[in-house]
């Protein structure tokens, strides 16, 4: 059982007991060996996770659309991601003659890398991680920014005005919704107390004198707008402005074809899964679970995120490129902000640990207690911006429609003379 | 040879070097890539100094906000780019560059090297330097400790502590706000019925000071002294 | 941090303060930055805010004016500033008694100024900048006179400065306003120069600025005393002669004097601002308070020499030019001027009491003139439309809607009648009857000012310098004080000569001009202050009549020498109190009542008549007089020729007229010599010339050249700047 | 050399050396380059050099105190705020002179 349960913490730690004294190699070199042989198979699981995402992907979608999806290659088109590989690979690999070429080139593998680095800190199973860094939350949003350079550098280097403006468009959506997903981490990173995803998930985990509570119940608003921000973060449907075909083609990767479009591509599902993965950390306990295996929990709740992701794209139109900035600026920041400032306020009020209790005052709970007054904070904050929100469109609408009555009535005016 | 030495030498070379490219190439939005290579080299001597928090901070403020800025205002001043990549005093400021590099490292650089001024016979008048001038090797008085295991909350507490850095704090929180103001407000878009109105006015206003400034007919008679010929300046 | 006040003082009056200046200074900031827009609404703000601050600071001056030894344990209340290497720099308020009253005269005045103005300036288009000005300059002498320590005193000092130059220059169309106002600017800025070196001195030997600590403090004073400056001096004399330089700047003593009778171009209330309550009056307010300084630099010493013949002389020539003035406002300025003079000696010969007395009572009553003689321009300017109004014939045009366009128009310069000045007095007379009120107001001012005997307070304060003079001088022998007495009794001789003639010019006789003849009496807003103002011109005076003067010390009994014995305790070593002597007393009685008689023979018996040319023309040296002693041209030919020549094309200059002059000479002389001095001339004056020209451009290019324009050079040079110092202080200095 | 007291076999020196160098290459940016958004550039490079050194004495001479740490904060805000005025001056002055060549910003001289 045990043996089941740390499956992988086993299998990593023979590997490094094979390099270290089986192959003698000098630490500094065993060291760096180690590493390399992490960075690949993480590399090797998100590329293969993302062959096997486009598939399921499509499928769902197609139910969902009731239609068959991929269905000739192999068995209930199984093979379909290893066709479309092929496809890729033999694909001509145009350049634009006007082309920053350097950039132009560089672009793909920026992005790939960028899309890859998230996992260096994503906890798969205690003790099987890239690295625990003590700001692992922070490095995530960080590196989320690397992939804004790699759509600037796409954009300007094909040297294409449709590719510029998406670039331009991709860069403000994603600067934009930076501002949401980090005020609501904060809110986790409040009551967690750490910035490290192992405490975050330990915050979660059922031990002595700790309930593990996922936070999602704690904290529903935050799991909501991070959810969101996290779509749009990684530029999905319905938040897909930047491949909007009827506006601008297919935005900032308009020039590319063949590997470095798969590069894109690759990136952009890597990142979904990342997103989907962090969401299942800060929010769904991560790898904490009864009776399965930590390592089955995350893929898991990560399958589950991602499977929402998934039924959105299926369901809901793509958002006009106004909408979508008036929904960040006009209404999550703000509501965000207001939750995080009123999230602080009940952990200082209500504190869990006497300590706390003595430093500030306050009133001891029990963590369930806590949980439900965040929550019912949370929703209130969410009901009421929901409210307001509706309110101002109600408001806004009304003036429009009055405004085309007018204009209705001056051409008819018009018209009669 | 240990692997934080390696990758510092890497580093420093990543980092000297796309620097280097950043000052001289006439490509801007090579420049700007190169810059953030230069930030991330940056970032990776934080993570040797062992404060990740500053490195995270580093890629999310510099690579994240400051380098798309500057990308982005490349991008609008479109073709400022291919032209010379230096000005007139290049040439010299390169040398005073250099100069400063120099003292610099001698005077802070490793290796120790004794001035002794005290032959020369114009400077040791000057400057009253009797004994030697030690350069380099300053005994620095190391700590010699690990860094806590929560220097982040000792660093967030400092922040907020009133004996220690809150004023500044709030006042960075004022300046912060100001240029989110400032900024907005410089390089909005105006309407060019605004300029010309304003341009207008301006003119009028001119206009009016000058007709204002005739001497008059009846101006009481001021000796046109001292006083009264600044005043027209 | 609030030093421990006196027993009988409660302890809210260090807050009260604290706060006694703030009111004007946040009304100056709520009207420039938001209500400048609307005129009413700033005008009550103002009005209202100086208000406030009178009534703080007369609950501090009710509360302390009866405490016996203020000045040594005045209230004060400080913190520290600024850490300066080993010393702390403090800064706070305080109040001594000399502060006290100046509290209690300070924001009257102010008040009453600020009222007055809201009917004086009603129909300015830039009504609320007015107030907004006023407001800062209140401010700024409130400050100045509750700050308890130089720095403070020196920020409003300059602040006052400012204000005075934008009040000065506020009518800005005008050239005349706004170049008298760099004049006043610049003119000060001398003296002020000279007070910062004091400042810096005195702090490097004290380090402190408090006037306490330093003031009354028997060894930093004698420390002072002992440690040498330049020229003989010691430190003390030294830095009080600094400290004198800024009084000399702000009270336009002489040689700085020169810009208080041109800031008469600024609006009446202002000329009453700058030269009755506030600038003037804290340049000697300054003086005093650092008389114990001079004090410690010793008996007879150099400081007191310059402070006092200074002083009489700018008494003595004040008073003879404003015989000559005809401008209604520069004999008042002129008077102002000597008056100053009389309190600057009165220091300089160790009266201390007197100075602060008169500086007291003058405040009263000459800003009371000003506010009177304001009150008769406007009121002739309203005549001057009427007439017009009358002239022009078309009746719709009412004379209030003349008045309306007179003050609308000030701005742009009088654009109708350039002919007409509503200032001279030549063109008045006969305004008694049309404003009563102003006229006995004036009048009381004018008496007070002439020190007519008994009932007025000038005379009491300038019968105290009097005595004082006559006591150093007459009876114990001391020249200086001998020669400062006989200059004073002359000029008080003049003033009340010139007084007289002012009011007969102005208020007697037949009305000169239409103007005249149709003038209105103003508006209560401004009558009224002259109501109070004049009350204290006349009951001021009481507060420190001497014990033993006959009929009145009985009179006032146990209130004589209040003053005297309030300011007592600000000295550590009592000057002594000259026993009561007739003779001085005489000496004002009779210089007054002569020179009322004279003015009234020259110019009452047989008024002056339109067009009738004034008496005092025929005196031999009157065009010198009038002309005010040629100072402003002297300084044009002392300061600016050269300036101006340097300034010149000078190579040209020399070049034209030396070939010129050697030309003429060569053909008169013949080809022959022609040649040989055209070939000397060409060769060594032309050579030289051209090279001095060169010279001079060379220098101006190389200069220029500095400047490029270029941040980037600017930056270069910078960075080799400190290229230069690291290489200096890494290798070679210790 | 200061081995001994280096951490990680990296000496204080060296951080000392590169921040040395990367702040010569930033001034010779900031002096040297006709175009204002490369100017700025240089200033970056600079601000980065002056962090870099006072968390390498943080590192080194007092990695309890947090006060090199919130020095450097307060220079990454300063940076951002600098950048973005700056930037944002240099979009005006581009719109109005079509220009961002700091030769040609000469208005002011008289």
């Amino acid at each position: 059982m045990d043996a089941i349960t740390n499956l992988l913490k086993i299998i990593s730690d023979f590997v490094a007991e094979l390099i270290r004294s089986v192959l003698g190699f000098s630490p500094l070199l065993a060291e760096l060996v180690t590493m390399g042989i992490a960075a690949v198979v993480l590399i090797t699981f998100a590329a293969l996770s993302f062959m096997g995402l486009t598939y399921v992907e499509r499928k769902v979608v197609a139910r969902i659309q009731d239609r068959l999806g991929p269905n000739q290659a192999g068995p209930f088109g199984l093979l379909q991601p290893l066709a479309d590989g092929i496809k890729m690979f033999t694909k001509e690999d145009t350049t634009p003659a006007t082309a920053d070429r350097w950039v132009y080139n560089a672009a793909p593998l920026v992005i790939a890398v960028f899309a890859l680095a998230t996992y260096a800190v994503i906890p798969f199973a205690p003790g099987v991680v890239g690295t625990n860094l003590n700001v692992g939350v922070f490095y995530v949003l960080a590196i989320g920014s690397g992939s804004i350079v790699a759509i600037l550098m796409a954009g300007w280097g094909s040297n294409n005005k449709y590719a510029l403006l998406g670039a331009f468009r991709t860069v403000a959506q994603l600067i934009g919704y930076e501002v949401p997903m980090l005020l609501n981490v904060l809110t986790v990173v409040l009551v967690t107390g750490s910035m490290s995803l192992i405490d975050i998930i330990n915050h979660q985990t059922l031990a002595d004198g700790n309930p593990g509570i996922p936070h999602i119940l704690m904290l529903p608003l935050p799991a909501l707008v991070f959810l969101i921000s996290g779509i749009a973060e990684t530029g999905r449907s319905p938040f897909d402005l930047l491949e909007a075909e009827s506006e601008i083609v297919a935005g900032f990767h308009t020039e590319y074809s063949g590997m470095k479009f798969a590069l894109f591509f690759l990136g952009e599902y890597v990142n979904a899964l990342a997103v989907s993965f962090v969401f299942s950390t800060l929010f769904l306990g991560g790898y904490a679970g009864p009776i399965l295996p930590p390592y089955v929990w995350i893929l898991l709740k990560a399958a589950l995120v991602f499977f929402v992701f998934m039924w959105l794209r299926g369901t809901l139109p793509r958002v006009r490129i106004d909408q979508m900035h008036a929904l960040n600026w006009k209404f999550l920041v703000p509501m965000s902000t207001v939750n995080l400032v009123l999230v602080m306020l009940v952990l200082k009020l209500f504190p869990t640990s006497e300590s706390a209790a003595q430093a500030f005052g306050g009133l001891l709970v029990t963590p369930w207690v806590q949980t439900i007054i965040l929550a019912a904070v949370n929703l209130g904050v969410l009901f009421t911006a929901l409210t307001l929100a509706a309110r101002a469109a109600r408001r806004f609408r009304q003036a429009e429609e009055e405004m085309i009555m007018r204009r209705r009535a001056a051409n008819l005016a018009a018209a009669k003379a | 040879m240990t692997l934080q030495q390696v990758i510092f030498i890497i580093l420093a070379i990543a980092v000297i070097g796309s620097a280097l490219f950043v000052v001289t190439t006439s490509n801007l939005f090579r420049g700007a890539l190169m810059l953030i290579v230069a930030f991330f080299g940056v970032a990776g001597f934080y993570v040797l100094l062992d404060n990740g928090l500053f490195a995270v901070a580093q890629v999310m403020i510099y690579i994240g906000a400051i380098s798309i800025l500057i990308i982005f205002s490349v991008m609008l001043t479109r073709g400022m780019q291919a032209m010379i990549p230096r000005n007139a005093q290049a040439g010299s400021v390169a040398i005073a560059a250099a100069l400063l590099f120099l003292i610099l490292l001698l005077a802070f650089g490793p290796f120790r090297l004794v001035v002794d001024l005290s032959g020369v016979p114009i400077l040791s008048a000057l400057f009253r330097t009797e004994s030697a001038r030690v350069l380099g090797g300053v005994p620095w008085q190391f700590a010699n400790r690990e860094v806590p295991e929560t220097y982040i909350a000792d660093f967030g507490r400092a922040l907020v502590d009133l004996n220690q850095f809150l004023l500044p704090f709030l006042l960075v929180a004022f300046l912060v706000d100001a240029v989110l103001a400032g900024a907005i407000y410089i390089a909005r878009q105006r309407k060019p019925a605004e300029v010309i109105a304003e341009r207008e006015a301006i003119a009028k206003e001119e206009a009016e000071e000058l007709a204002a400034l005739q001497p008059q007919p009846n101006a009481p008679t001021l000796p046109q002294g001292a006083i009264a010929s600044t005043a027209d300046h | 941090m609030f030093a421990e006040a006196p027993v009988t003082a409660p302890p809210y009056l260090a807050t009260l303060l604290w706060l006694a200046p703030l009111p004007p200074l946040v009304a100056f900031a709520l009207i420039a930055l938001f209500f400048n827009r609307y005129r009413q609404l700033s005008s009550t703000i103002a009005v209202v805010s100086m208000l406030a601050s009178t009534v703080m600071s007369f609950i501090v001056f009710f509360n302390v004016w009866q405490l016996k030894d203020l000045g040594k344990a005045p209230i004060r209340s400080t913190f520290p500033w600024l850490p300066t290497g080993d010393t702390v720099l403090n800064i706070g308020v305080g109040v001594d008694p000399l502060g006290a009253t100046f509290l209690f005269m300070v924001p009257l005045a102010c008040s009453l100024i600020f009222i007055y103005s809201t009917g004086y300036m009603a129909n300015d288009p830039y009504y609320s900048r007015f107030f907004a000005y006023l407001s800062l300059f209140g401010g700024s002498m409130m400050g100045l006179v509750v700050s308890d320590n130089l720095l403070t005193l020196f920020i409003f000092w300059e602040l006052m400065g400012f204000c005075s130059y934008s009040l000065i220059g506020f009518f800005f169309r005008k050239p005349s306003a706004y170049r008298a106002a760099v004049k006043a600017f610049m003119t000060t800025r001398v003296g002020d120069m000279l007070l910062l070196l004091g400042m810096a001195y005195l702090y490097t030997q004290t380090g402190t600025l408090s006037f306490h600590e330093i003031l009354h403090n028997e060894e930093v004073l004698t420390k002072l005393a002992e440690t040498p400056a330049v020229f003989g001096l010691s430190a003390a004399a030294a830095i009080a002669l600094l400290i004198f330089g800024g009084t000399v700047g702000k009270s336009a003593q002489w040689p700085l004097h020169v810009w208080l009778p041109d800031a008469m171009e600024g609006p009446t209330p202002v000329s009453a601002m700058i030269h009755a309550a506030t600038m003037v009056s804290a340049g000697v307010f300054m003086l005093l308070r650092f008389f114990p300084l001079l004090q410690a630099a010793g008996e007879h010493n150099t400081a007191f020499l310059v402070v006092a013949l200074i002083g009489a002389f700018t008494a003595f020539m004040g008073a003879t030019i404003a015989v000559a003035q005809y401008d209604i406002k520069r004999v008042l300025a002129f008077s102002t001027i000597s008056q100053l003079g009389f309190m600057v000696a009165a220091t300089g010969i160790g009266a201390y009491v007197a100075a602060a007395f008169h500086l007291l009572t003058h405040a009263f009553f000459k800003a009371l003139l000003f506010l009177a003689s304001g009150s008769v321009i406007h009121g002739v300017e309203h005549g001057h439309h009427a007439a017009h109004a009358h002239h022009a014939g078309h009746h719709g045009h009412s004379s209030h809607a003349g008045h309306e366009e007179e003050h609308g128009s000030e701005h742009e310069e009088h654009a109708h009648d350039h002919d007409f000045d509503p200032q001279d007095m030549r063109n008045m007379g006969g305004l008694a009857r049309r404003m009563p009120i102003t006229f006995a107001t004036f009048l009381i001012g004018g008496a007070a000012l002439a020190g007519v005997p008994f009932i007025t307070a000038g005379f009491w304060s300038k019968d105290e310098i009097f005595a004082d003079a006559y006591y150093h001088g007459l009876v114990k022998g001391d020249g200086l004080a001998t020669l400062v007495f006989v200059l004073l009794v002359l000029s008080a001789l003049m003033t009340a000569f010139y007084t007289t003639r002012q009011i007969v010019m102005t208020f007697l006789g037949e009305p000169r001009t239409e103007a005249a003849a149709h003038a209105e009496e103003s508006v209560p807003s401004m009558t009224f202050p002259l109501i109070v103002l004049a009350v204290f011109a006349l009951f001021i005076g009481f507060i420190n009549v001497p014990k033993d003067f006959p009929v009145f010390g009985a009179l006032v009994g146990g209130g004589a020498f209040w003053l005297k014995n309030f300011l007592a305790s600000m000295l550590l070593e009592k000057p002594e109190a000259p026993p009561f002597n007739a003779v001085p007393v005489l000496f004002s009685i009779v210089v007054a009542l002569g020179g009322i008689a004279l003015g009234y023979m020259v110019y009452g018996v047989r008024p002056l008549t339109a067009g009738q040319t004034d008496p005092v023309e025929r005196l031999p040296f009157f065009k010198f007089l009038h002309n005010r002693w040629y100072w402003d041209d002297l300084y044009r030919a002392i300061f600016v020729k050269p300036m101006q020549f340097i300034a010149d094309r000078y190579s040209e200059a020399v070049d034209r007229g030396v070939i010129d002059r050697i030309l003429e000479g060569g053909y008169a002389l013949g080809a022959r010599v022609t040649k040989g001095f055209a070939e000397f001339d060409r060769v060594v004056i032309t050579g030289f010339s051209d090279a001095v020209g060169r010279a001079f451009r060379a220098a101006g290019d190389w200069v220029r050249d500095l400047q490029t324009g270029q941040v980037q050079g600017y930056l270069l040079s910078s960075l080799a700047m400190a290229l230069v110092i690291l290489i200096v202080f890494i290798f070679l200095f210790q | 050399m200061g081995l001994q007291n280096a951490i990680n076999g990296i000496p204080l020196e060296w951080y000392l050396i590169v921040a040395a160098a990367l702040f010569s290459i930033g001034l010779y940016g900031v002096l040297a380059r006709k175009n204002a958004v490369a100017m700025l550039m240089g200033v970056e490079l600079m601000l980065n050099s002056v962090n870099l050194n006072l968390l390498a004495f943080w590192r080194y001479l007092a990695p309890e105190s947090a006060a090199g740490l919130a020095f450097a904060a307060f220079v990454f805000v300063v940076a951002a705020a600098e950048t973005a005025v700056g930037l944002a001056l240099i979009i005006a002055v581009y719109r109005s002179l079509k220009s961002v060549d700091p030769e040609t910003l000469t208005q002011l001289k008289l």
